[in-house]
């Protein structure tokens, strides 16, 4: 982002300070609704029973390890789309 | 309540946007919910308009339920930061 | 929200407005989106079968009623949550 | 469009908003039909590129009835506010 | 938009436009994740096989199809749907 | 990177706007594959915690047709609009 007054420049991080917050958000009620559904279906109690506190646990866990993974493919699939320009340009 | 940034002085403007984002939060989290206790507990043939008994009661676990992830959610992402040594962080449980 | 001045909450009260608005209209499509997924399955008519409107007519009012308790125990729940503080605060 | 507010004199700002927020509600409303059409009316084997004529019918059939759905639920909403005595309120049929 | 000032016009007009970029952005992260999720489902591979590739090219060039023609009957509905006011208003 | 608007010198509001809306766009990939990839490589029982290695394979695989996707739905909209003679317009796949 050249080119920007630093006015602007703190405008701009903080546009993107927003979005990061909102963003985490948005994976913490994703991550909790998708849990949910996969671990809770029992409703003759109202607490968790142990099996879906265990499951929860490894859906988190689990979760966040793909998350990871995908998280370092996407970013070298961006690095390679980067490099090479799209076709017809 | 999104404690813990460590700065002591606010601007309003940083009020407003915590304001914000905490409401946004609080109704997404309602959307979740609602949408994850709909699921499971309306059948969708849609044979009769009321809500009968059952389904009350198993919203009223389905929710309590829910909530019970989202806390141990909570707790999970902010051991994890822990354990990585991000420190303070925020937390999700009081929201 | 304390310590804003007569104009920021204006300001504000404003974007809540905003927000509430676009709740509801995000509540709309997305009742008449599920209630069109769950009843109208037939497509040799071009305007509903009886059938198909008064499951309609069941889907909104369950959904409505249905909507209506979980806010309830939505509400609890978010009080509850605020008078005990997280873990590890 | 979204009349009934029962204020004389909106600002530009107001009519600005509001114009906005039509658009919003027309364009999900939008992809909300396209969404739930292309679910009911398309099998996801792709055989073929081409929309053949039972597809395309399909098509037409379905957003008529989606119209359909779209106008009851305003309806139904709308007599439930009225039930309320919430009085005026928006209209969402004519949207 | 009546009663506008050419500012206010021009604000609105940018704003429309921006709106536009995000929906035809929507649509393609939608497309490309439909498509992905109904033609691909071999993981023995790290490159699309023959069968993936024709298979979103036929996803693709049908959903354009089907969203041209959804496109039609929605701006015919929106059109009837202007003419004939609200029931109770 | 979204070149091609045919505009010489793009204010700085307009340079923030593309910035953003870039972003926004990176981000939103990034949670179709997330979401397109756990689902065709995570089995929801969750019996363990650890991605074992099959998953991580499967995800390794899944993002890169992932990304292949994109690209071939990218030339097939530049494609559509050429022939439409839209002519210019934006590209998807170098985003």
């Amino acid at each position: 982002m050249d080119g920007l007054t630093a006015a602007e420049q703190r405008e701009f991080e903080s546009r993107m300070q927003k979005k990061q917050m909102k963003e985490f958000m948005g994976m913490f009620s994703h991550l909790v609704s998708h849990c949910f559904d996969s671990c809770v279906d029992d409703f003759t109690t109202k607490s968790l029973i142990q099996r879906e506190t265990g499951c929860v646990s490894r859906c988190v866990k689990k979760f966040m390890a793909g998350s990871e993974r995908i998280s370092q493919r996407f970013q070298e699939g961006q690095t390679q789309m980067m490099a090479q320009p799209p076709p017809g340009r | 309540m999104f404690g813990g940034f460590g700065r002591p002085q606010p601007s309003s403007a940083e009020k407003i946007a915590a304001a914000e984002a905490e409401m946004d939060l609080v109704t997404d989290m309602f959307n979740k919910l609602q949408q994850a206790c709909m699921k499971k507990c309306i059948p969708r043939e849609y044979r009769e308009g009321e809500l009968n008994k059952g389904e009350g009661v198993c919203i009223d676990r389905c929710a309590a339920k829910f909530f019970d992830v989202q806390m141990k959610v909570s707790e999970l992402l902010q051991q994890e930061a822990q354990a990585k040594g991000a420190g303070g962080g925020m937390g999700f449980g009081g929201m």
